[in-house]
């Protein structure tokens, strides 16, 4: 009993190191444009489909999908900013309903390339069980978290030390006073969205690398990450960390305890809990959203 | 330096100036005073393309700058410091510092200019692993004017910095004005303190619903005919 | 006021005499004709809560599904009349629409990912709790939609006449609200709702009402397609389809028509079914994304206000 | 008619009224003056419920408003209008004071709207969508029009004045005068022009940093030292 919880909690502590990377991304384009991008699970699921293809067409390892993917989901996610900046009226829910419409397009773009069958990787590598006492988990598991962990480590660097890292927090606090500044907000909401795209490569390879992937699982990693977003308040690294960690627990222990089918009622049932009873989210200070 | 002709703006369907004209010399401490409402920090907001003005023109150095988004004017040399609610409240003090000098040519000289920000304003040396949320309102108004200056500028723009302070405060902070003055910076200042304001200033403007009422040199200005002209008695 | 009248009597007249007498006959062309019915039901269920209201809700397909399932689990298992089954579908809707309250409390964009989340909540439920709904397989063999008038029970003509007389309904609940003081009210508390406020609207009040009442359309229409089409699955039953084409056809519609909503329901998902689904089987949705981004880039608000404003111009 | 005991605002650590008590009689004009951030406009707030007091109480005739809500308390007769205007978006002038009536403190037909469109000055404009085809003065008036049109018996005006030319401010002026001795309002206004207030009000209630610094006759308020000592810093005057 108590083996298979610590399994469970090891499992989940592993699968919130992508979440977090999912979670950031939407986080960021969230606290410099103050908008939901509902097309961010797409994006995140369109670097797994290419990691897919990079598998199955080159045979080889889908890690090496990491650079295609890096280059066409950010060409995607810029592309959702340039939609998005032709919102002039009623811009928080017509840009909803507009990254609504993209992750529309999107899904059924990838149901017409890849088919709505499931996809996982056949990588026998990336498979092999390592283990640690009584924990254990697939290598792939193992290797994308410690990229987690390095990507959010380079993402804190950036956004505390970095010029531009600073102009997008100062963005974020503040948009007028960071004109005063001398910041271009439009400048810190493309860097924003670029950053996102990276995250969201890296995790889409991470997805396909050690789970299964079908078209429709967009929108259900779009909810996940802006529940993670929620719980964390907005915007900073240890919060998103920690609530992807918390995310990523609840759905292993709801998997162990109850039934795979259920692991996605836990996220939107979190989800609305901290809609209704957490007004700023766990750590958050800013926003209101009642 | 500054020269601005018949500005007209406001917010939406608000229009808050009617037909502004004022000019700023080099080298001058140039103080705006009104009451409340009067439009006095709705045409610090038009200087510095915050606002884009209705009508009329904003000359700096013979250049046209209406029109102009602020990142540019910033590079242009001239600087807001808001009032001190406007700092990054969830970024620490030295963050708030250095994000002042943001244009490209000033990154260079950041480390000086932070030194000189600390040396004039010893209290953020202490807080400045603090985030700025959490210092003091007159603490955060030192902040926004340190901020201000680190960007080296030509023209310097200050909005009501006594506001919601205590008296203590608001006479340091304006010994720190009297001392930019000294340095000979051009400087424009927004205050609803007249006491102090005019005797910082070398020239004086009141602004009264939206337009400019007066205008004199500071030594030719009578505090009680302002105050008359203030409660229209 | 006459041409009102002379209008309506002719619009009926079409659609409870003409319609069946022309195509009656062509149960192809009757089967489109009822389905696009659906769905301009539920686009006018939505503009309801959508256009009026302004409460952009992601998750009309809970109301549809949950709706369509308790009608059709009670006249399979409990036997109950086709009529009673249906509008216990709605009051299902309706009571899941209690447990969204909440949600309105949630500014605009929150409350429609909150509603995006039951939705989602619901078709979990619906596919795992298997000993009910049957999960992934489905429900077949629900009992057929009653007989009306000399038209036997679950022929094209008489489910037409049924679920043309449940559209009727609801333009004319429509049409009462827009037209009551309450339809002014809930327009005017789209972008100032502290100003109807404070002049003694209880504004949490009326978007409860509309949620309830859009929720309870959106199910009973649910529950009419499901013995229409005797068979549910929990992904039709709760799909994205449910969602996009009511904000389609709203955006093209805009609140002040009422034909606005239901035409460009029926027109998107005529086109849709026509045209993309055999251009392109699996993925013909992506046309409606498609629809959904660039009406939204070009009129956010919606085409038809679009097309009176440059008509009004012109006439100047 | 309305009374403020000791109600305090706090938003998180920040005091925005500190045990404000002040009172409105029928038909009396109050000023509402002081400088920026005063907290004049949270108290509006307050009193119409869109901000919740901290502490304190407030008393309409013989209610206490507690925690009621907004729009029960526009029912009681608690009209008020917005520094920015606030029109009801995509309605009609006519459409917006129709809901200001249906839902107001007036029974049906106590308050005509036609009559108020002609008292504001916009009975020519009714069919006008309020929210892109007015000017500023006709905002303006629409506010107060909306407002009357609940039928209140309390009018709070948040700078209805502000941001007009002088022509538009005697228009109001004279407009003000007019709705108070033909409804008999209580009126409490916000102004910052200090020579409109002497002409208008009874009474001047002055704020600053949250908290009732005077309360007087115009005459004697701005002969106040520490009033004038808030609003030009001067120590001495």
């Amino acid at each position: 009993m108590i083996e298979l919880v610590l399994q469970a909690l090891y499992s989940g502590f592993l699968q919130g190191g992508s979440y977090a990377l999912i979670a950031f991304g939407l986080a960021l384009v969230f606290g410099t444009l103050k908008i939901i991008n509902l097309a961010h699970g797409e994006l995140v699921l369109l670097s797994a489909y290419i990691a897919y293809t990079v598998e199955s067409r080159m045979d080889v390892n889908p890690v090496f999908a990491i650079p295609f993917a890096l280059v066409l989901v950010c060409l995607c996610s810029v592309l959702v900013y340039y939609l998005l900046s032709f919102i002039r009226k009623d811009r928080e829910l017509n840009s909803l309903i507009l990254t609504y419409g993209i992750a529309i397009v999107l899904t059924n773009a990838l149901l017409m390339i890849w088919s709505a069958d499931v996809r996982a990787t056949t990588s026998p590598w990336l498979q092999e069980a390592l283990v640690f006492g009584p924990l254990a988990s697939m290598r792939s598991e193992l290797i994308f978290f410690l990229v987690s962990l390095i990507l959010m480590g380079a993402l804190w660097w950036w956004l505390a030390r970095s010029w531009y890292g600073r102009a997008v927090r100062a963005v974020a606090s503040n948009r007028e006073a960071a004109k005063l500044m001398g910041i271009d907000p439009r400048l810190t909401e493309i860097l924003s969205f670029v950053v996102a795209g990276i995250l969201a490569s890296f995790a889409g390879v991470a997805l396909f690398s050690y789970g299964v992937i079908h078209p429709p699982l967009g929108e259900a990693l779009t909810l996940k990450a802006f529940t993670i977003t929620v719980l964390a308040g907005l915007g900073s690294i240890p919060g998103v960390m920690l609530g992807s960690i918390l995310l990523g627990l609840a759905e292993a222990l709801t998997v162990t305890f109850a039934s795979s089918a259920l692991q996605d009622l836990v996220g939107m049932i979190l989800l609305l809990i901290v809609l209704f009873v957490l007004p700023n989210g766990l750590f958050g200070v800013t926003g209101g959203r009642g | 330096m500054l020269e601005i002709r018949n500005l007209e703006a406001g917010y939406g369907p608000i229009n808050v100036l009617w037909d502004v004209s004022l000019s700023i010399a080099e080298g001058r401490v140039t103080t705006i005073i009104g009451p409340n409402g009067a439009g006095k920090t709705t045409l610090l907001r038009a200087i510095v393309g915050l606002l884009q003005p209705r009508k009329g023109e904003i000359l700096f150095r013979d250049r046209p700058i209406h029109g102009m988004a602020p990142w540019h004017l910033l590079e242009a040399g001239i600087a807001m410091i808001p009032e001190g609610r406007m700092i990054f409240r969830d970024m620490t003090v030295e963050d708030n510092l250095i994000l002042g000098a943001f244009p490209k040519a000033r990154r260079a000289g950041v480390a000086r200019n932070l030194e000189r920000a600390y040396t004039l304003f010893p209290r953020l040396r202490e807080r400045r692993r603090q985030l700025a949320g959490t210092l003091s309102g007159g603490e955060g108004q030192m902040l926004a004017m340190a901020r201000g200056l680190m960007s080296e500028p030509q023209l310097l723009l200050i909005d009501e910095p006594s506001l919601g302070l205590a008296p203590v405060i608001v006479n340091e902070l304006f010994e720190i004005i009297a001392d930019l003055k000294a340095e000979g910076r051009t400087i424009v200042l927004v205050e609803q303190n007249t006491h102090k304001a005019v005797g910082v200033a070398d020239e004086v403007y009141l602004m009264l619903s939206g337009k400019v009422a007066w205008s004199a040199p500071a030594r030719d200005v009578d505090l009680a005919v302002l105050h008359d002209l203030y409660f229209s008695r | 006021m006459k041409v009102m009248l002379l209008r309506w009597a002719v619009v009926v007249l079409l659609a409870y005499f003409f319609v069946p007498w022309l195509f009656g006959a062509n149960a192809y062309l009757m089967s489109l004709i009822v389905a696009s019915l659906v769905i301009g039901g539920v686009a006018l269920a939505w503009a309801l809560l959508g256009n009026l209201g302004g409460m952009i809700s992601f998750g009309h397909s809970a109301f549809f599904g949950v709706g369509a399932y308790v009608s059709a689990l009670l006249a399979i298992n409990a036997d109950f009349p086709i009529w009673l089954a249906m509008v216990c579908g709605g009051i299902g809707a309706l009571l899941v629409s209690v447990l969204m309250l909440p949600t309105l409390r949630l500014k605009g964009p929150y409350f429609a990912i909150a509603i995006l989340a039951y939705a989602q909540i619901f078709r979990i439920i619906a596919t795992e709790w298997r000993s009910l709904t049957n999960g992934v397989a489905g429900l077949s063999s629900i009992p057929s939609l009653p007989a009306v008038l000399w038209w036997e029970s679950g022929s094209k003509i008489s489910s037409y006449l049924i679920v043309v007389t449940l559209v009727f309904a609801f333009i004319l609940v429509y049409r009462w609200v827009a037209n009551s003081h309450y339809g002014l009210a809930l327009r005017a508390m789209h972008e100032s709702e502290d100003a109807t406020r404070v002049v003694g609207v209880n504004s949490t009040l009326l978007k409860a009402a509309m949620l309830l009442l859009s929720a309870c359309m959106t199910g009973m229409i649910g529950a009419f397609n499901a013995h229409y089409i005797n068979f549910l699955e929990p992904d039709y039953a709760f799909g994205g389809v449910w969602i996009v084409i009511p904000i389609v056809a709203a955006i093209f519609g805009g609140y002040r028509t009422i034909w606005g909503p239901l035409v460009g329901a029926v027109v998107v998902y005529l086109v849709d079914q026509l045209l993309f689904k055999n251009i392109f089987p699996s993925g013909h949705q992506i046309i409606l994304g498609i629809i959904l981004v660039v009406m939204i880039l070009f009129s956010p608000g919606g085409l038809l206000p679009l097309l009176t404003v440059r008509t009004r111009k012109r006439t100047c | 008619m309305l009374k403020l005991e000791d109600v305090s605002v706090r938003f998180g650590g920040l005091v925005a009224l500190n045990n404000v008590s002040l009172s409105v009689g029928t038909n009396e004009i109050v000023g509402l003056v002081g400088p920026n951030g005063a907290g004049k406009t949270t108290l509006f707030n307050v009193i119409s419920g869109l901000v919740k007091p901290t502490s304190g109480r407030i008393l309409f005739d013989t209610h206490d408003l507690g925690s009621m809500p907004v729009y029960r308390r526009a029912r009681l007769g608690i009209g008020r209008t917005f520094q920015i205007p606030q029109p009801m978006h995509e309605l009609t002038v006519r459409e917006n004071l129709v809901v200001a009536q249906r839902f107001g403190a007036g029974k049906l037909d106590s308050v005509k709207i036609d009559e108020i469109l002609e008292i504001t000055g916009l009975d020519d404009k009714s069919e006008r969508d309020a929210s892109s085809e007015l000017s500023l003065t006709e905002l303006k008036s629409l506010e107060v029009a909306k407002a009357l049109a609940t039928a209140p018996s309390l009018l709070l005006l948040d700078e209805v004045l502000a941001g007009l030319e002088s022509v538009g401010k005697r228009h109001f002026m004279t407009l003000l005068k007019s709705l108070h001795e033909r409804f008999s309002l209580g009126i409490l206004i916000i102004e910052h022009d200090l020579e409109t207030i002497a002409s208008l009000c009874h009474r001047v209630v002055v704020l600053n940093f949250g908290e009732v610094i005077a309360d007087g006759t115009p005459e004697n308020v701005f002969r106040d030292p520490e009033v004038i000592r808030s609003y030009t810093g001067a120590e001495h005057a």
